[in-house]
């Protein structure tokens, strides 16, 4: 590890607790209030799983319209647990989590050995029909709950485990991304038949891809219910799955900054959109086909934000104004 | 046995309404390359057109089918133009959800226009049961629908298969450019496209609400996704698998509610869709070409 | 990024308040789904809510206050409903909640505006849950249980059935809690369950199971749906000439504006008839036809008493404070159009329960049975 | 019969024509040469409408076509071999030829057409059922000629006909090439076999970095001492 | 020892007879060329030996293994690196991600490695970027390294293609048409390109090639073939004389 390299993570360190610290002091003095901090929480379990889905569109290019479904499964199975043990917090908080990750990424196995076989829009159905068995199969089951919901989840979630459960997942599919893995699953998407000719195992990666990505969303599942104490399995419906592929096309596809970006702004513009109450949908639908039309690869495209680049270019500029 | 034969009966006649919406989703998707998500919004449109022209003026049925369908076809042209043409370029997945923001928009819009509160489609046909044997009956009703979705079936494969139109049709699924240089207008070919497939919409969209006495702004959202279903079972862009996938989905429907269980009966729907991708991955009726390498 | 500039108060509030009155105005909330499939209900909700209000302040508002609403569209979706919530506690700074609509939604409001103690009244969260152990949470309709072995009886005593088919919508915790209710006080009480089928919103084709039903041919098929719903299922049931008596909850009220044909002769729990000739129900039908041109639904009547018992108790409690608010709350005795309203010790309305059926297109008061 | 002036041509930032100029008179075989990036394919996508230059004008007969859509072009007798081929793979050989006489309405003629065509390519003959798509590099290479032709063009534009054929075949193209000029069809014809290129056509320009930078008589620039060294090898 | 040896291989599409009775042999450090008729099926044989097709009839053997029915990833490990008759890059990424890509065969690296930046992490991708480098050095590509490789001419494409496959580290090199689309003059530079990779690599290569002035210049043999078939197969020499190839193949 060369010296660049360590004041990179330095910096990047320092500048994702600065952010928490202040965040942090704003909910304390209630400048941020409990309806802010709701959407915050929310965009965060957001981000995480529109930065899953990102991994298997973006990155993998396929195209998955059941994320909801992966998301349910997490968030049922860290349920289920965490109502089922009595442990502390946080030892039933990561163990659920990852217990919901896990099993979301056995479904994604389960689901994704036949389904990756199939192309582009039919990898698209299968994966919508997988995420509607899933939510008729929550709404039928004799340990769900049915239609009225699971209750009693206690509420293990707030800003500061959102907050660094979304830095440990970015931090994650950032690394994993840059990486001999990471490279082996975009070039899948540039060139299938390219890939293996240059000794990728397509199929594992493929597979590999989408387990991780399930299991991603399977964890953003179960902070959802540790947030909100409540599970309703027709929240798990298509439209949802459609609202995290909003996400990631927004943002860029292939950008997990671009999706941070977009799950917030999509989360604040939803908020404000209530001031005009009926219209909200209306005017909802139209920005999001103008936005296509007008940056058809979405906000940032395949390009990441780095708030470091934008610090130093900023520090130099303020040096060079210090010195005049 | 007559229970069964007429869960069948049933079967096929909820499958000619999946079946007609499918022929058009197949039909944009087989030439724009295009899930249109909106389709199903534009069966929902041709149902409120319809019923104004049944309701509010009351015409004649045939003439508000019509009327109907020539009006679903200047939407899907317009819808096309403003929302999806810019987009022809673009990467499909943008296109994608603009189509899913078209949706978006086009049942909210309804909403903010007509209400929320589902309508009472008039009963422009009189209902009449016939027996065929005892304790097997079909309605009337179901009776056109089945013909009128395997008319317009053959219709429409007619059309792409055999005429001019047609050819330009396939010619622009493939390549826009080179169609362009065999002197094909490919904006007027992919407009007439969105115009039949809307059309197509429109009659599914009228027979669905008659068949289930009511429209409502979100009407179309189920169906849409059940026939796009269908499409893709039958292999899309395949205009008789668009119609086969309609009646297979109709009838596992049934007959799954019939026999095994109400509640899982869409479980039972996506879990065959995906045990026949797997065995076939281009749907029942799709040629799985491989590219050439 | 400084959050510190309060958003300013996005104008939602839908009252057509006319001047500031002189005091601090009593801020209420409502949270109903105005989009999506449930935009029927959440609509009627809506409109009562303002009506209710609307009357109030045009009689001088509440402790010389007017009383303002915050209204939002929370699609039924209990996400978005906790958000709403707490957008109203923070934002609006509300004084008291109306709704939300559906069981799921108000269940995951519940705990978390009692734990903020903010008094809140559901018009129409059947749930058997919702209520117990929450003190400041009540409801203005009865529950699902209840309904369910209402109607059982009734089928039983009045209607003399022995044999009956059961049709729950399984992705609706109402329609669930009424089917259960039904078909066990309709067991307990000698009767045989011919069928019990289940299907989802999605559906609207049910030739299926009611082929399978016909067969059996029961004396009554009991289906606990909103009226859409059973409009359709109604309209099947005629043309596939089935015989049986069909019995439903207050989802149907509505129905005899687009099905009165076909749920001709069938019975429903209701929570009032619009022919009650009572002035309470008749004044209130009159000014609703008058603002919104059509008739309320029962969702509509039990808002418009959920909002008046509300500020009843604002009025009684003469100030907004959640504390003398929650005892007025308790001591409520008054009259209203779903019938006179008592809380029990969970919050839950001790009232009458119609059954109406439907006479030549015209709901009708079949029976009333008195709470429990 | 076609004649270009000033064309600037950009893919977003990427000047790729400069101020290109350069006519086809009627009858004539005009070769455009240039190393790989040059902006011939530019050229020619431009004179077909493909793409819509910033700057410069396009004439076909005396009429400006500059702007005009692609698909009204074909109809005013200009048809294209477009690089890469760009048959219709889903659509059989059969079909392709078809697609080819899209905007003709002659049935008798068409059929002569066609039997011109098969009898130049006897391979295509054979494989009138098969996919386009599943057919070899070479084959499709046949195909989207024969396409071209059967709109009886009055100029056709070709780039790079003889890439990826055979040594016989390429001799083939460009008898067939010489052959329909003969009939009257004037050709423009993009190459990287500049050897060949330059031995059947009259006149030729030679393209570097979006610019003319050589023009003349094509037998004298087969002895141009710069185009020996850079294209000839 | 041969490198590669198949044993009367054949494909059949539905009714067409592809290639059929294909045999031949590749040693170590040969440059052998495959030319025919279009359509003949040199391609497919391509397709055949790398594992995109699976052949209907016949064995292939690398070294001493039996790859029939191997997946093509599978195959590229055991030593065979190819390009393709259309150009198929990664065009989506840089120049140097496509070649960092070829090496992924190479790294060990697990993903807890990845993900924790573990020592293995920083020494294999250190190691890969030097190789990759040197790699596109040597085609005079360094500058490019960091640009779309989508956005590279036609010519500089086709030689990344080469550098890539070659990054997979093949004994035995397959090269279909490598110098389509360019002209003469750039040709003469491929000729050179393919002989120095040659020496420098040590590998062998099979080629496909329509443009004669490469095939006899540089191939020590050749094997031609026609309707799936060969027809012929000996020294360039021999090729050029041989009536039945001038017939079938090269013309007058
Ligand atoms: N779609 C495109 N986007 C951006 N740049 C392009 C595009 N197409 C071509 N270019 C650039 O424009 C220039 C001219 O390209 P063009 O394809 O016209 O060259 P050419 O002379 O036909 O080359 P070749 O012999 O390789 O076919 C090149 O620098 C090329 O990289
Ligand atoms: N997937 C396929 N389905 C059907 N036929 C095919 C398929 N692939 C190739 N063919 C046929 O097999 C024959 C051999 O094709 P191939 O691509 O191997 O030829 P080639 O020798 O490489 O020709 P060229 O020099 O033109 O590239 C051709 O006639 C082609 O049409
Ligand atoms: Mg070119
Ligand atoms: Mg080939």
């Amino acid at each position: 590890m060369d010296k660049k390299v360590v004041s990179g993570y330095l910096k990047n360190i320092t500048a994702i607790m600065v952010v928490y610290a202040i965040v942090f002091y704003l909910i304390q003095i209630k400048v941020i209030n409990n309806y802010y901090n709701g959407i915050l929480i929310l965009a965060g379990i957001y981000i995480i799983v529109a930065a899953s889905l990102n991994l298997a569109t973006g990155y993998l290019g396929q195209l998955a319209l059941g994320h909801a479904g992966f998301m349910a499964i997490g968030a049922y199975t860290a349920a289920l647990f965490a109502i089922a043990v009595d442990l502390p917090k946080y030892v039933e908080l990561v163990a659920g989590l990852i217990l919901g990750g896990l099993m979301a990424g056995i479904f994604g196995l389960i689901i994704g050995i036949p389904a990756l076989r199939l192309r582009g829009d039919y990898l698209g159905i299968v994966t919508l029909g997988f995420g509607e068995i899933i939510r008729i199969a929550l709404l039928n089951l004799p340990f769900t709950g049915g239609a009225a919901g699971l209750k009693g989840i206690p509420r293990y979630v707030n800003f500061t485990e959102i907050y660094f459960l979304v830095v440990v997942v970015i931090a994650f599919l950032f690394a994993f991304i840059r990486s001999r893995h990471g490279r082996a699953i975009l070039s899948i998407k540039e060139d299938e038949i390219a890939a293996e000719s240059v000794g990728i195992p397509t199929t594992f990666y493929k597979v590999y891809g989408f387990v991780v990505s399930a299991f991603i969303a399977g964890v953003g599942g179960g902070a959802l219910g540790f947030y909100q104490r409540i599970l309703d399995p027709k929240k798990f419906n298509f439209m949802f799955s459609v609202e995290f592929f909003i996400i990631v096309v927004l943002g860029g596809m292939g950008s997990i900054t671009g999706t941070i970006i977009a799950a917030l702004a999509l989360a604040f513009i939803n908020e404000f959109l209530y001031s005009i109450d009926e219209l909200r949908l209306v005017f909802y639908a139209l920005t999001l086909i103008i936005l296509m039309i007008f940056k058809p690869d979405g906000l940032l495209g395949r390009k990441e934000f780095s708030l470091i680049k934008l610090l130093n270019r900023f520090s130099k500029k303020t040096k060079i104004e210090n010195a005049d | 046995m007559a229970q069964f034969i007429q869960q069948v009966i049933n079967g096929l006649n909820v499958g000619s309404i999946y079946a007609l919406i499918a022929l058009g989703y197949t039909m944009v998707y087989g030439i724009v390359k295009l899930i249109n998500f909106a389709h199903g919004d534009i069966l929902m449109i041709g149902a409120y057109f319809g019923f104004f022209a049944l309701a509010t003026f009351n015409v004649p049925f045939g003439l508000a089918l019509v009327v109907s369908m020539i009006l679903c076809a200047l939407v899907g042209m317009t819808i096309d133009r403003l929302a999806y043409k810019p987009l022809r370029n673009a990467p499909r997945i943008s296109a994608l959800i603009t189509a899913l923001g078209m949706s978006m928009l086009l049942q909210n819009l309804f909403r903010l226009l007509f209400g929320a509160q589902p309508r009472r489609m008039p009963a422009v046909i009189a209902l009449k049961r016939i027996e065929i044997a005892p304790g097997i009956a079909i309605s009337n009703l179901a009776i056109i629908t089945i013909l009128l979705s395997v008319g317009l079936m053959l219709l429409l494969e007619f059309i792409v298969k055999k005429t001019k139109t047609g050819k330009a049709m396939r010619a622009v699924s493939e390549d826009k450019s080179a169609a362009k240089l065999m002197g094909v207008n490919v904006d007027k070919t992919i407009s007439i496209t969105f115009a039949i497939g809307s059309a197509l919409g429109a009659v599914g969209g009228l027979l669905y609400a008659i068949n289930y006495y009511q429209v409502e702004p979100y009407m179309g959202m189920m169906p849409g996704l059940k026939a796009f279903v269908a499409a893709v079972l039958g292999g899309i862009g395949v205009i008789p698998g668009a119609m086969l996938g309609g009646f297979v989905i109709g009838l596992i429907e049934t007959l799954t509610k019939g026999y095994v269980s109400t509640t899982w009966a869409d479980a039972f729907v996506f879990g065959i869709l995906i045990i026949v991708l797997i065995f076939k991955p281009a749907g029942i009726l799709g040629k799985n070409t491989r590219e050439k390498v | 990024a400084g959050n510190d500039a309060e958003p300013t108060t996005p104008d939602a509030t839908e009252t057509e308040t006319e001047t500031e009155a002189s005091g601090e105005a009593v801020r209420l909330g409502l949270l109903a789904p105005t989009s999506g499939a449930l935009a029927p209900y959440g609509q009627a909700v809506k409109n009562s809510v303002e009506l209710a209000i609307q009357e109030i302040n045009a009689a001088g508002g509440v402790n010389g206050a007017d009383v303002e609403l915050f209204f939002y569209d929370n699609e039924g979706d209990s996400t978005k409903t906790v958000n709403l919530f707490n957008k109203l506690v923070d934002v609006d700074k509300i004084d008291a909640l109306i709704g939300p609509v559906i069981s799921t939604t108000t269940l995951a409001v519940a705990p978390i505006a009692n734990e903020l103690g903010i008094p809140m009244i559901s018009p129409t969260a059947t749930n058997k849950d919702v209520t117990p152990g929450l003190d400041y949470v009540f409801r203005a309709c009865y529950i699902d249980p209840y309904q369910g072995s209402v109607v059982a009886k009734f089928a039983m005593e009045n209607l003399e059935a022995k044999t009956a088919a059961v049709f729950t919508n399984v992705g609706s915790d109402y329609s669930d809690g009424l089917a259960k209710a039904f078909t066990e006080t309709f067991e307990a009480g000698g009767g045989t369950i011919t069928d019990a089928e289940g299907y989802t919103d999605a559906d609207n084709d049910f030739s299926a199971i009611l082929t399978k039903v016909k067969a059996n041919a029961p004396d009554v098929i009991f289906v606990p749906d909103y009226f859409n719903m059973v409009g359709v299922v109604a309209s099947q049931v005629r043309e596939l000439g089935i015989e049986s008596v069909l019995l439903g909850g207050d989802g149907w009220d509505g129905i005899q504006n687009d099905f009165a044909a076909e749920v001709e002769g069938y019975f429903f729990a209701n929570h009032y008839s619009t022919t009650d000739p009572d002035p309470i129900v008749q004044d209130f039908i009159a000014s609703y036809e008058a603002q919104f041109g059509e008739t309320p639904n029962a969702l509509g009547a039990l808002a418009y008493d959920a909002t008046n018992v509300m500020l009843a108790a604002i009025i009684a409690a003469g100030s907004t404070d959640a504390e003398a608010v929650l005892v007025a709350l308790k001591a409520t005795d008054m009259p209203a159009v779903c019938g006179y309203i008592t809380f029990d010790e969970n919050g839950d309305p001790i009232k009458d329960i119609s059954i109406i059926t439907v006479k030549d297109g015209k709901l009708e008061l079949e029976a009333k049975v008195s709470g429990n | 019969m076609l004649k270009v002036e000033n064309l600037n041509v950009y893919y977003g930032a990427i000047h790729a024509l400069k101020g290109l100029s350069f006519e086809v008179n009627k009858g004539e075989i005009v070769t455009l040469i240039g190393a790989n990036g040059a902006g011939k394919t530019t050229t020619l996508h431009t004179v077909s409408g493909l793409l819509k230059p910033t700057e410069g004008s396009i004439s076909l007969m005396d009429k400006t076509i500059t702007g005009v859509e692609a698909h009204k072009i074909l109809g005013m007798g200009m048809a294209q071999v477009p690089e890469g081929r760009r048959v219709f793979a889903k659509m059989t050989v059969q079909e392709n030829l078809e697609m080819g006489a899209f905007l003709r309405t002659d049935k008798a003629e068409i059929e002569e057409s066609y039997e011109n065509i098969y009898r130049k390519f006897p391979r295509l003959k054979e494989r009138r059922k098969q996919l386009a798509g599943t057919m070899s590099g070479g084959e499709q290479q046949m195909l989207a000629m024969g396409r071209a032709l059967m709109s009886k063009p009055d100029i056709l534009l070709m780039d790079e006909p003889s890439m990826g054929l055979a040594p016989i075949l390429v001799k083939e193209i460009f008898d067939t090439i010489v052959e329909v000029n003969k009939q009257g069809v004037t050709v423009l014809l993009v190459e990287q076999n500049a050897h060949m290129a330059l031995s059947i056509a009259d006149r030729a320009y030679v393209l570097e970095t979006g610019k003319i930078v050589l023009e003349g008589n094509a037998k004298e620039l087969l002895d141009h001492e710069d185009v020996k060294k850079a294209y000839l090898g | 020892m041969s490198l590669l040896k198949t044993e009367h291989i054949g494909m059949t599409f539905g009714g067409l007879k592809a290639v059929s009775d294909f045999s031949i042999e590749i040693k170590e450090n040969e440059l052998v060329g495959l030319i025919g008729p279009n359509g003949a099926g040199k391609t497919t044989i391509f397709n055949m030996l790398t594992g995109v097709y699976a052949p209907t009839e016949g064995k292939v053997l690398l070294g001493e293994t039996v790859v029939n029915g191997k997946k093509p990833y599978q195959i590229v490990n055991l030593g065979l690196g190819r390009t393709f008759q259309n150009i198929r890059l990664f065009k989506g990424l840089t120049v140097l991600d496509n070649i960092k890509i070829a090496f992924h065969k190479d790294m060990s690296y697990t993903t807890l490695s990845a993900v924790f930046r573990g020592k293995k992490f920083w020494k294999e991708e250190k190691e890969i970027e030097i190789k990759a480098r040197e790699l596109l050095g040597l085609f005079n590509m360094e500058a490019d390294a960091g640009a779309l490789s989508s956005n590279l001419p036609y010519g500089k494409q086709r030689k990344l293609e080469i550098c890539r496959a070659l990054a997979t580290n093949p004994k035995l090199l397959l090269l279909d048409e490598p110098a389509a689309g360019m002209n003469p003059q750039e040709t003469k530079e491929l000729m050179e390109t393919i002989a120095f990779i040659r020496e420098k690599f040590k590998v062998s290569i099979l080629l496909i090639e329509h443009d004669m002035s490469l095939v006899m210049g540089i191939c020590e043999r050749i094997v031609v073939i026609d309707y799936g078939r060969m027809i012929a197969a000996g020294t360039p020499a021999e090729i050029k004389s041989n009536e039945k190839v001038i017939g079938a193949y090269l013309g007058q």
